[in-house]
This record gives C-alpha cells, structure tokens and sequence, in this order.
C-alpha cells in the first residue's frame, strides 16, 4: 500500500508541468533559485553546491500539445526539443531561473541559443562535454568548464560556492546513485518484484526531488520491496537501450512489460546513474568531477569515447542481467541513438541475442502498432 | 539531362576548379595505390588543412565526396546500401552516402578511395561528425582521433578553449609522426599557414565583390564551385594563383557592371546548404526571377573570412586553432549566424532571405524556424523558408517547393513595384 | 463590360469565378467541378460553367488567370500566379480589412499576412506531407462512413473529444478504428479529430504574425465543425465570406482584370508543362 | 472432433477460417468466410465464422477454440486466444509451404517483412510504419482515380511497357503525381506498373532487412495483384510464391497455433 502510494504520488509530481514542487521548494527556501538542466550529463552537484535546486527536465510528455514550438522547430527534429520549447513559450518554466544545456547533439544545442533569444530574463549557458577522453587536456579544459559555470552560478545566486559545499554535494550525489544502482540491481535480480515502470518513475524522480528526498523516497522503497509479495511470470529478460534522453510515455513501458517483458537493465533517466563509481569527494572538487566524466562516465549516444567503445558498454550490461533480448527502444528523430542503432545492432548480432527496434513519440496515445511487434517479438522467443 | 542554364557562370574559373580537383582525385588514387603521399580524413568545417602541409599529407573530404555522388545523381543508391545496414530514414544523408560507398567500395570519380593514414574528427559543430567518423573507423580500421573543438558559448572563446585546441593540435602533429614515419616540418607548416593567409584575403575580397550591385556572380551557387579549391589548396601556391586569377576575372566584371543576368532584379541573402540532388532544377527555380545571392552562409562552412580573420604564420598553431574555434560557421551559436545573415542583408544590399531547410542536417536546421521568426517579426525582412535535403533525393517536391518560390517572388515584385522593400509593422 | 476570369484548379476541387468591370467590379457567375484525372478537362469544364451562366461567348473574356497546382495545365489562361498571392488578393476584394488568411483546401493549407493594398507580406504552408488537410477530413468520413457534410455539424456534439495520435491522412484510419473498437463516440471521434488539425493548423498559421482581421477561405471553410474548432483554437473570430471556397479563383480574376487594365504582360509567363513531375 | 476457428480481424475485412486435426496429426481446412471489418468487430467476425460454419456444415457450437489474430485481435469478445499477425503469417505460410523462408505480406495500410524460421517461427520482421506510402491503400486509391476496378489493377500493370516512377513519399501527395501523369498523357498501365515498382522496391528494402532469401511467399490482398508479382520478381530477381487463399493466410496461421493451444489445454 505505501509502495502503491509512493508510485502514485511521483507520477502525478512527474506530470505535474506547473512544477508545484519547485515552486514549493523555493517558498521553502527564500531566495533561493532553481535551475534547470537538459536531461543528460549535467553536473547537478555544482548546482546543488549553490544552493540552488537543479531540475532535469525530460520535455512535457503527453500533457502539453506542440502548438507554438514547432514554428521554431520545424520537421525531423525530436519531440523533447519542440516540448521544452513549448514549455518556456507558454510559460511553463517561470519557476526556473536558469537553464543549463549541454553538447550532447545539434538539436539540443541549438535550442540553446534559441531559448537565450526567446527568453532574455533567465540565465541560459550552454556546456561544452569534452568528447575526446584520450587527451589528458580534456580533464583540464572541463575543469576549467565547470570552473566557468560555477562562476555563473555565483553571480546568478550571489554567493560564492566553497569546496566544503562542492564535496558535500558530491556525498549527497554519491550517495543516491548508489541507491538507484541498488534499486537496479534488485530489479534485475527479482524483475516480478519490482516493474520497470515503477523503477523508472524512482530513478526520474531524482531529476525534480530535492537530492535529500529524493534518498529518502529511495531508500524507504529499498526497505519496503523486499517483503514485497510477487510471482515469477513467464516472461524473457530484455535490455531497454536508447531513451537516454527524451523519456518514453509511461504506458509504452507498462506495454512493454504486459506484453511479456521483464526489463533487466535500461537506460531510462540515465541523469540517476552518470558514473559508475562514486566522484572522489576528498581533494578538489571541481577536479574530481571533471575527471570523473572524462574517466569513469556511463557509455550513451551522446558521449564519445573511441577507447571505450559505447557497443562493448552494452555488451556488458546484456552479459551482467544474463539477458536474453534487447529492445533498442528510440526516440522518433533522435540522431545520435539512430546512428549508435547500427553498431550496437552489430554487436548484439555477434552476441548471437535476438532484438527489436521500436520508436517512441513522447505523444502517443494508441500503441497498437508497437504491441504488435512487441507481442510478435515475445511469441517468437516463447512458442515453440 | 537538362542544359547549363545560361546563368550559370562558366568562366576560366570555371575549367581551372575543374583542373584542380581533378589533380586532388589523381592524388587520391595514387595514394590508394602506392600509400603515397599520407592522407588525412576529416571534415570540410574548420578544417585545419595547413597542418597537414607540415607532413605533405592530402585531405579527404568525406563531405565532398558526399556531394560529388549528389549533383551527379549517384546518391541514392549507396544511401540505400546504408539503410540495409540499419541506418535510419532520418539519419544525415551524408553520412549514409559516404559509409554506402565504403560499403560498395565506390567513389564519385570511379577512382580508388585510399585507407586513410588518420581518420582526423575535427570536431567543429556538428554531433553527427562524431558518429560520421566512429562509424568509418570501425568500418576501415583506420586510426581515429577525435579533435574536440568547444563549441562558440560566447562571443569569443576562452583562454581554456584555446589551450585545449593548441595542445590537441600538438598531440596530432606527434600522432601523424608515429603513423607517417615523418618528421613534421614546421617550416613548411609555417609556410602553410601563410599561404592561406594570403588566399583569405583574396578570397575575401572577391566575396566583397558581390556587394556590387549588379553582383558579377551567385555566392551560393557559383560560390560552391569556388570552395573545393578554397578547402583542398587554400595553404598552397595553387591555391592563392586559382583565386588571384578568379579575382581578376570578377573585377573585371565589375568595371564592366555584368551582373549574372541581363537585368539583376532580386539579391538575396541563402541560409543553409543546398539542395544538391536538384541543384541545376533549384538554381532554375531562382533564375527564372532574375534573382542572386549575393551572400551565403554555407559558403563559410570550411572558414569565415569576410568579417576580417586570416591565419597567422606567426603565431601558427593559435590561429588554426582559432580558426577551428571561431571563425567558421558551424562552430559559432545559433545567434551569430543570425547576425551574420544579418550583416549580409544590409552590407550586401539583399531584398530577402531563403532559408533552405535540410532534413539530414540538425546542425544547420534545427531551429531554423525560430531564424525565420526572427527576421520576419523582429527585422521585418521577407524571408522564405523551404525543405527539402542536401543529399537523398526522394526529399525533393519540385512542385511544392516552386510554389513557394514563385509566390515569394510574386510577393517582392509587389511590393518593389509599390516602391522599395516590404514594408511592415515590426513586432516584438 | 470588362470582363475577367480566374481559374483555380485545386488538387480536388476546381473553381472558377467570372468578374465584370462596368466601373463597379461584381462577381458574374461561380462554377465549381471536381478536379479528377483530367485536369485541362476540368479547368475548361469549369470556365465554360460560369461563362455559359453568365451567358456570355469564351471570347468576350478578355483576360483569364490561372492558379492552384494545377495552373500550368490551362490551356486557355493568359497567365498563372501561385494561390497564395490570389488567395491573398481574393480576401483583400471581398473582405477589405483581412490582415490575415487561413486557407485550408484538399491538400494543403496555408496562412498568409497581408497587407493593406492586399499584397502578400509573409506566408506559410505544410510541407511534404498531406497530413491535416481537407483529404484528412474526407478519409475521415470514409472510414466513419459519413458523407463529408455531416461530419463538421457531428463533430460540434462532441463532450469528451479524443486524443488523436497521427494527423497522416491514411494512418487516421487506423487511429479512428481502434478508438471505434473502443466504443468511443462518433461525435467524440470526430471533436478529436477537427481539433487536433485545428491545434496543427493553428502552429503552422502561428509562424506569420497572426493580426485581425482573420478571414479563412479554401473549400473547408464548408465544415462548420473545423471552422468553429480553429476560431476555439485561435480564440477569436473568422471571418468567412460566402464564396471563401472560390476565393483563389476570386483572387486570379482580380488579378486578370488588373492585367486587363494596364495590359501588362507578366515577364514570368510560363509554357503549360513547364513543371512536370518528373526530375 | 472439435473444430478450431483462426479469424484475422483486418483493417478491411475479417477473415474466418475453421480447421480439424485427426487422430494422425493430419490438419484439415474445413471451410472459410470473409466480412468487411467496420465498426463491430465482433458482429463481422461472427458473420465471417458464420459463413465458415455453412461451408463446413458444422454449428457454432462445434467451434472449441478461437484464435484470434490481426488489427482487431483484443476486441474480439468470443476469442480464446490473441496472437499477433505476423506470428500467424508466419505461421500459416509455413503450414502450406515449409520452405517459404521470407514472407511478404502486404495489406491495406501496412507492408511487412518477416523471415521465418525452419520451425515455422518468426526470426526477423520489419514493417513500414511510418508513413502509409506503399500500402495497400495507396493502390486501392489510385485504382479510385485512374477510375479502373481493383481487380483489374494487376492485370494491367502487368501489360504495361514503359513503367512511370512515383516519386512522391507521402501517399497522398503520390495522388497529385499521378494525376499529373495522367493530364500529361501518360498510360494508366504505366502508372499502375510504375507504382507496382515503387511498392516492391520498398517492400525489398524490409525484406532485404529481413533477410531474403531466394523464394518468397507473397500475402495479403495485393498478392492478388499479378503486376505487384512480377514486379516484385523482376526488381528483386527472386522466385515469388502466392498461396491460394493469400488473404487467408493469417487466419490459417491463427488456427493452426490454436490447435496446439487446445492439445496442450487437455
Ligand atoms: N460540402 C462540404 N462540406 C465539408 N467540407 C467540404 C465540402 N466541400 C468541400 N469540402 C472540403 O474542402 C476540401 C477541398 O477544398 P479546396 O479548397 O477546393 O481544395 P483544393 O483547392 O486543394 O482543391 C475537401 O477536401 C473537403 O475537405
Ligand atoms: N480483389 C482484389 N484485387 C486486387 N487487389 C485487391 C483486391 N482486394 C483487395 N486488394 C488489395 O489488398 C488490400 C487489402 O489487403 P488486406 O490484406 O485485406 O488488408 P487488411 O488485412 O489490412 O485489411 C487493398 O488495399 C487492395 O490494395
Ligand atoms: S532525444 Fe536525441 S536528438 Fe533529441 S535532444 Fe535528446 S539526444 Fe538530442
Ligand atoms: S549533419 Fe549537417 S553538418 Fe553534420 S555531417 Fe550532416 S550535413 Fe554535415
Ligand atoms: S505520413 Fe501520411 S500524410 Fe504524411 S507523408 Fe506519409 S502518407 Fe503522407
């Protein structure tokens, strides 16, 4: 019953687009301002250091129709660009003070300095990822990157952010990601226990709760899921890859799972899980996350690493949950996980795994299409 | 096939482009054949073709080859190739039709295509370079490094940015050591880059020309002709002699007051890369109005000269750097362009916009809408946008796309007949 | 009399208007026909309609402009402009003050800006795809199993619309089947679709500067439903003339007595079949 | 002995399809019925099954199992079973011709590509999902405005000579082109050949994803169409087979897997 209220509770937050609760947060917290990020690799612990409340905005879901952003963005460009877009053109985002995107493709990019024009009175920046992992000059240059942004950040909220601050943040952020690892792990090891769409709407929580409540929310789960009653369906284990960045619709996962799947390992909300270990938080700060991008980042379409191929990071993660199907689940118009789609298509063909493409639109209100091919995927893997 | 139209420019310049990338290709196949002279792979935006002087290495350009397939309506089939592959409908038709050829081991020319010695991703702007060159590396084997070049978030780049370039630069120059097996010349790096310093000045001064009213040629369409040269020989002797010989040819254009057509009646301003699959039915589509661009921002892919910058050779490795950082089109934000296009239009004297909307590619058009709010209700300048793709032919509606054209058209000769520009509220 | 005409053959439906000058310039006879698989047939049908009900010989028309996509076709036209510019003039004849023009026809729609002397200051269309047009509207019907001209008055019944997923003109089918398998309403069916091409008219119309006076032509002026759905959207009125449906041919019939006028040959003249499909 | 019904309830018609297994395994068709879909998914089932039972002398009540398959498979009341229309293409090509290796099933709003397994299984399938051009209805629609019968469509392209390519994606917008063809003379033969073209090269860019093999089996209502046949064997230069009852394929696949389903049930 609690879990049941905790879930619903964190979807009507998740649909929520007045952002109640940043507005909450910010009565609660005079003065203060909260700062929004594109969803991928941002460094939430300089914003948090601020004392400010980042808030990872994956678009507007089904909630919001696209009737003033397409005249900005036309044709083939991805539905999260148009949403947010939309958001800031009808005044959805007026609890943010600021909007931090970063390089992680040309749409997104663009819609950076779209936003700057659109919206004079918030602070917009746009940071530069390093893509060249090989050079040790990237570790510096990203220093020096976040360097610039906090120095932003201090002008925006007019206070300056000290180490002590930076390395508490860095504990906070350690700290959840261990949890959200936690709760991966949990599921994979009793998916009957623990629906993906409920981890899911765990893991995108931590991308509008306060970091603190949101390690609350998860570790009260944690404790509750274990003697949580279930059976084991007959069902195949599958890897969800592609939706790092624009979200797919809560019922094209819960489709997913009727349809016969049990989601071992996505990578839905990746914001929850950017490195695979934790930041250092002894020496300097600014550093240790700057090495901990370059160095020690999760593989997704829109970081590149030649030496660490993204292919062999999802090899990993089939070989990890002993899957047995992947379902490269992308979003319409995503560039970089199309591309990715191929070599990653190669390498599960090596694996000798079977899988699926299905494309997602952050609207979608009739999913016959899709459930068609995913049933047809599953009867192919379970009759005989 | 339909005949040259007569609009198009075919003089000395004309067959002396010609002359020269054909030397380029012959280059390419001998090096296919023999592995000689060293060749580096990497794209035409912000390309940093001075260094490669340093080791006499040749550039490929995948983009180049990309276009050649499209204008002589080879396109389609090695994009199909990379479809079957698993690329997708809406992944850049560049890119297919480059790994389509890899595939089928084709090229434009029908010449052999060498293993580069480097696969050298210059970074400058788009995403899709990344994958671009991940995608040949896995293909071919050949080394691959990522030249990570930050994007413009100011006006100018910081000191870090610049730093982090230099010392990229450098670990290039050591890597190309290792994998020529030569020693890098930096005199003749030097050399380079002041080669390209005096073709810049050339070339920007004959981009200059065209503010000339009527303009003595199109700087989108005949411009184009012009920017192989400018990419592969810019940091040669060659290089500089073809556009000293171009530069004459426009002046003397000029002194005559020949314009492009008998009557000039239309300057305009183009946006985004052209339609290449269609190109001469495109370029018709304008002819037909009398109408000239007289300034382009595609034609500042590979630099952006006209506003003032020039390599350094005294200061070699900054200014490539700075050139990679700043001074081409698709490294700077979207809101330079915008003022880019602005300049054009009052500096170049332009009536209206065309905003070419290409499907394959994001970092050109996405957000070209809100490029077209801004000039329409913010500046008040008539601006036409139209879609189609750079690359795969099945994007083209001629039907459609003549409309427009024709109705925007049909709007400015009204309002010129009415007297001088559009005129309109502006709105904020 | 001066007299001129307009011809504007759509993509479904051909128009055609007749325009008498005896210093106070009228309207003389309308003709509307199918366009079908014969396009020079229709246009000649249609321009032969109005002059028969105008009772006047071919000849006495003294200058004929040609539109709509199918205007290189006219065998008979002095000369053609794009509809954009006669749908832009035909507003500026009959509804003087239009500062706006929100045409939705068969197969595409578009919204242009107009100036006061009924000049054409910026204009927007659909691109590519068919998907929410008048066609859209008709596979509508289809698949419900309507005629045309009761799904705009059914529409308007709707209290709870649906969500339409797809505005593809084919694939609506598909969305209208499975909500009908559902047991939805007709009318909620309906509501959902009319709104849903009015929200993605309405963003495509949002890319000029939207100004009153709005005036809406194109033959889906004829659909009650989408009419009201649109002034929801917009939140403001529409102006609809009576002959909105002919106003591109209305507009090229200005456009051909103008010409009559000042005998002014186009330097654009262009050969029939200068555009072909083919590349 | 018990009677298993497959009925493929399709955007356009509902097929119903009745088959018996003996005591040697042998499996028997015993009779088939077709309605159009509309609204009622049940009542069209019932009259398509209806007019099987007649064919098969059987009553309702002889029906012990009913699979059910295709677009309006979950509105199906009376179903046992819900099983996807590409595993029962599948299927019920590999009953009637276990060699079939690549299926191609065109219908009215959707082309797909499946290649099946030496045990009757899916292995791989693409469909066209996002756009309506090279569907079914696409056809069927520009039968309507070159105004000659469906039926005759195949017959015709197959007589043509010289092929006129679509080039349009949309499918809608593909009409325009087409009667700009025909306004400029164009042979209503050529047209229908060239669209046949135009189909068959998209539908070999699926089944080259696919996998193609060197036979193809051919389903769906446009396997009826001998021009879409000879198109797909000239431009993809492989041997292409359609079963009889090409639209009843599905309804076969349903009621074959049903009868598995109802042996394993006692
Ligand atoms: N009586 C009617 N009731 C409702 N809609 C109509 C009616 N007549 C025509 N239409 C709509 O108008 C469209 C045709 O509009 P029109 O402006 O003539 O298009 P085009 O110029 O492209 O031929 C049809 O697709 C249909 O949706
Ligand atoms: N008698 C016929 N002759 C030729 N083609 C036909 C005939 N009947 C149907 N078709 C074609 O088949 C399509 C319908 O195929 P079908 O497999 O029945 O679709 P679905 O199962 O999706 O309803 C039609 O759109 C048409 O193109
Ligand atoms: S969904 Fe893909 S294309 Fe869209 S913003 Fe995210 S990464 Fe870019
Ligand atoms: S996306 Fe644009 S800039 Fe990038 S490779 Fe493709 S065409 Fe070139
Ligand atoms: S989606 Fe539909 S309307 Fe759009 S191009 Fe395709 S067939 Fe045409």
């Amino acid at each position: 019953m609690e879990l049941e209220r905790t879930f619903d509770n964190l979807s009507e937050i998740l649909q929520d687009l007045s952002f109640g609760s940043v507005r909450r947060w910010k009565e609660e917290h005079p003065g203060s301002k909260a700062v929004a990020f594109f969803p991928v690799y941002a460094p939430v612990e300089i914003i948090h250091a601020a004392g400010m409340l980042p808030v990872g905005l994956a678009g507007a879901g089904d909630k919001l129709d696209i009737q003033h952003a397409d005249s900005r963005f036309g044709s083939f460009i991805c539905s999260i660009v148009k949403t947010t877009m939309e958001m800031g053109m009808t005044n959805h985002l007026d609890a943010f003070d600021g909007f931090l995107f970063s390089s992680i493709c040309d749409s997104a990019r663009n819609l950076c300095f779209v936003f700057k024009r659109n919206f004079p009175q918030m602070y917009v920046d746009f940071l530069h990822l390093p893509h060249n992992s090989a050079s040790p000059a990237s570790v510096d240059f990203l220093d020096a990157e976040y360097r610039r942004i906090i120095g932003e950040l201090e002008r925006l909220g007019g206070k300056r952010i000290n180490d002590a601050a930076l390395r508490n943040s860095i504990d906070l952020y350690n700290l959840q990601r261990k949890l959200v690892r936690r709760l991966y792990q949990f599921r994979a090891d009793s998916p009957h226990l623990l629906r993906a769409w409920e981890s899911y709407l765990l893991t995108r929580a931590g991308n509008f709760l306060p970091v603190e409540e949101h390690i609350a929310t998860l570790e009260g789960v944690l404790s509750l899921l274990k003697d949580r009653p279930g059976k084991r369906r007959d069902s195949i284990r599958v890897v969800v890859e592609g939706s790092f960045c624009e979200q797919p619709p809560l019922d094209v996962i819960r489709m997913l799972e009727a349809a016969g799947c049990d989601i071992v390992e996505d990578d839905f909300a990746l914001a929850q899980r950017w490195f695979h270990g934790d930041v250092p938080s002894t020496g300097d700060p600014v550093r240790a996350l700057a090495e901990s991008y370059v160095r020690d980042a999760v593989y997704s379409s829109v970081r590149h690493d030649f030496a660490h191929p993204r292919w062999e990071g999802l090899a990993d993660k089939i070989r990890n949950t002993h899957a047995e199907a992947v379902i490269m689940l992308i979003a319409k118009f995503c560039e970089p996980a199309y591309f990715d789609y191929v070599l990653f298509k190669k390498k599960i063909e090596e694996m000798g795994l079977p899988h699926l493409l299905l494309e997602f639109e952050e609207k979608l209100f009739t999913f016959d299409r899709l459930r068609t091919e995913v049933e047809t995927f599953v009867e192919s893997l379970v009759f005989d | 096939m339909a005949n040259i139209p007569a609009t198009e420019y075919r003089g000395g310049v004309h067959q002396r482009q010609k002359d020269l990338m054909l030397d380029w290709y012959a280059t390419l196949d001998q090096a296919a054949h023999t592995a000689d002279p060293p060749t580096v792979s990497m794209m035409v935006s912000g390309n940093c073709v001075e260094l490669l002087e340093g080791f006499g290495a040749v550039p490929i350009y995948p983009e180049v080859n990309a276009l050649q397939l499209a204008i002589r309506h080879q396109s389609l089939e090695p994009i199909l190739a990379a479809e079957d592959m698993g690329y997708a409908a809406d992944n850049c038709a560049y890119v297919k039709a480059d790994i389509g050829c890899y595939v089928k081991g084709t090229t434009p020319t029908g010449g052999k295509m060498p293993k580069p010695t480097l696969l050298l991703c210059n970074f400058v702007g788009c995403n899709t370079y990344a994958k671009w060159f991940e995608h040949v590396a896995t293909l071919t084997g050949a080394p691959l490094y990522m030249l990570d070049v930050p994007f413009l978030r100011g006006d100018q780049p910081s000191q870090a940015d610049l730093d982090y370039v230099v010392r990229q630069l450098h670990e290039v120059v050591t890597l190309l050591e290792r994998l020529t097996g030569r020693a890098f010349d930096y005199a003749r790096f030097q050399q380079a880059v002041d080669w390209s310093r005096q073709t810049e000045e050339i070339w920007s001064q004959i981009k200059h020309l065209s503010q000339h009213v009527p303009s003595p040629f199109d700087a989108y369409f005949d411009a184009i002709t012009l920017m192989g040269p400018l990419y592969v020989h810019r940091a040669k002797r060659e290089g500089l002699e073809f556009f000293q010989a171009a530069l004459a040819e426009f002046q003397q254009k000029v002194d005559l007051n020949q314009g492009i057509y008998d009557q000039e009646k239309f300057r305009l301003v183009f946006e985004g890369p052209p339609p290449y699959p269609h190109f001469r039915t495109f370029r018709d589509m304008f002819a037909k109005w009398k109408a000239c661009a007289v300034a382009s921002t595609y034609s500042t892919v590979g630099g952006l000269w006209e506003f003032g910058f020039r390599h350094d050779p005294e200061r070699p490795f900054e200014s490539v750097a700075m050139h990679m950082l700043v001074h081409n089109v698709t490294n700077r934000n979207y809101l330079q362009r915008y003022e880019q296009i602005h300049r054009y239009v009052k500096e170049w004297k332009a009536d209206g916009i065309i905003v070419h909307f290409v499907k394959s590619c994001r970092l050109f058009s996405a957000g070209q809408g809100d490029m077209r709010d801004y000039f329409t209700k913010q500046l008040g300048i008539p601006t036409l946008y139209i879609e189609s793709d750079i690359e795969d032919p099945r994007y083209f509606s001629e039907a459609q796309i003549k409309n427009r054209i024709d109705a925007f058209f049909e709007a400015l000769e009204h309002s010129k007949q009415a007297g001088g520009h559009v005129t309109r509220e502006v709105h904020v | 009399m001066r007299i001129a005409a307009g011809v504007d053959v759509g993509s479904t439906q051909t128009k055609a208007i007749l325009l008498g000058d005896d210093g106070t310039v009228k309207i003389l006879a309308r003709a509307l026909t199918d366009t079908g698989a014969n396009v020079r047939k229709a246009a000649e049908q249609a321009f032969e309609q109005c002059c028969h009900a105008a009772r006047i010989a071919p000849a006495e028309v003294g200058f004929v402009v040609g539109t709509g996509y199918g205007r290189y076709k006219i065998s008979f036209g002095h000369t053609q402009m794009t509809e954009i510019s006669c749908h832009a003039k035909g507003a500026h004849f009959l509804c003087p003050n239009t500062r706006t023009v929100i045409d939705m026809g068969g197969q595409d729609s578009k919204a242009i800006s107009v100036g006061r002397s009924g000049e054409v200051l910026d204009f927007v269309m659909n691109d590519k795809c068919a998907a929410g047009t008048g066609r859209f509207l008709a596979n509508a019907a289809d698949v419900m199993g309507l005629r045309l001209d009761e799904i705009g008055p059914l529409s308007l019944q709707a209290k709870h619309p649906v969500k339409i997923t797809t505005v593809c003109t084919v694939f609506v089918e598909s969305d209208i089947l499975s909500y009908l398998a559902q047991g939805k309403r007709g009318e909620d069916i309906l509501g959902g679709v009319h709104l849903a091409i009015a929200k993605r008219t309405m963003s495509l119309a949002r890319r000029v500067a939207i100004e009153p006076e709005i005036t809406m032509t194109g033959g889906v002026t004829r659909n009650v439903g989408m009419v009201r759905a649109l002034e929801e959207v917009l939140g403001q009125r529409l102006q609809i003339s009576p002959d909105a449906h002919f106003m591109g041919a209305v507009g090229a019939a200005v456009f051909a007595l103008e010409k009559l006028d000042r005998s002014f040959e186009s330097e654009c003249l262009e050969a029939p079949h200068a555009v072909s499909g083919r590349n | 002995m018990p009677l298993v019904a497959g009925i493929d309830c399709g955007t356009g018609f509902t097929k119903a399809l009745l088959v018996s297994q003996d005591f040697s395994g042998e499996i028997s068709i015993l009779g088939k019925g077709k309605a159009r879909s509309g609204i009622n998914v049940d009542g069209a089932a019932t009259n398509a099954l209806s007019e099987a039972l007649a064919v098969a002398g059987a009553n309702r009540p002889d029906v012990a199992y009913v699979a059910a398959t295709g677009f309006g498979r979950y509105s199906l009341g009376f179903r046992d079973i819900a099983i996807t229309e590409i595993t029962t293409a599948a299927r019920g090509v590999f009953f009637l011709h276990p060699e079939a290796g690549a299926v191609l099933d065109i219908g009215s709003q959707c082309t797909r590509a499946i290649s099946v397994t030496d045990k009757g299984k899916v292995h791989e399938f693409k469909s066209n999902d996002k756009c309506a051009a090279g569907s079914g209805m696409f056809i069927a629609r520009a039968a309507k405005y070159l105004e000659v019968p469906l039926e005759t469509v195949g017959e015709l392209s197959s007589k043509a000579a010289h092929a006129q390519p679509i080039g349009s994606v949309c499918a809608v917008l593909a009409e325009s082109e087409i009667i700009n063809h025909v306004s400029s003379g164009v042979l209503v033969d050529d047209i229908l050949r060239g669209i046949h073209e135009s189909l068959a090269d998209r539908a070999g860019a699926l089944l080259k994803r696919v996998g193609m093999s060197k036979q193809l089996t051919f389903i769906g209502g446009v396997a009826w169409q001998s021009g879409m046949v000879s198109a797909l064997e000239q431009r993809l230069g492989v041997k292409v087979y359609v079963p009889p009852d090409c639209d009843f394929v599905c309804a076969l696949g349903a009621a074959v897997l049903g009868l598995r389903r109802l042996a394993s049930r006692n």
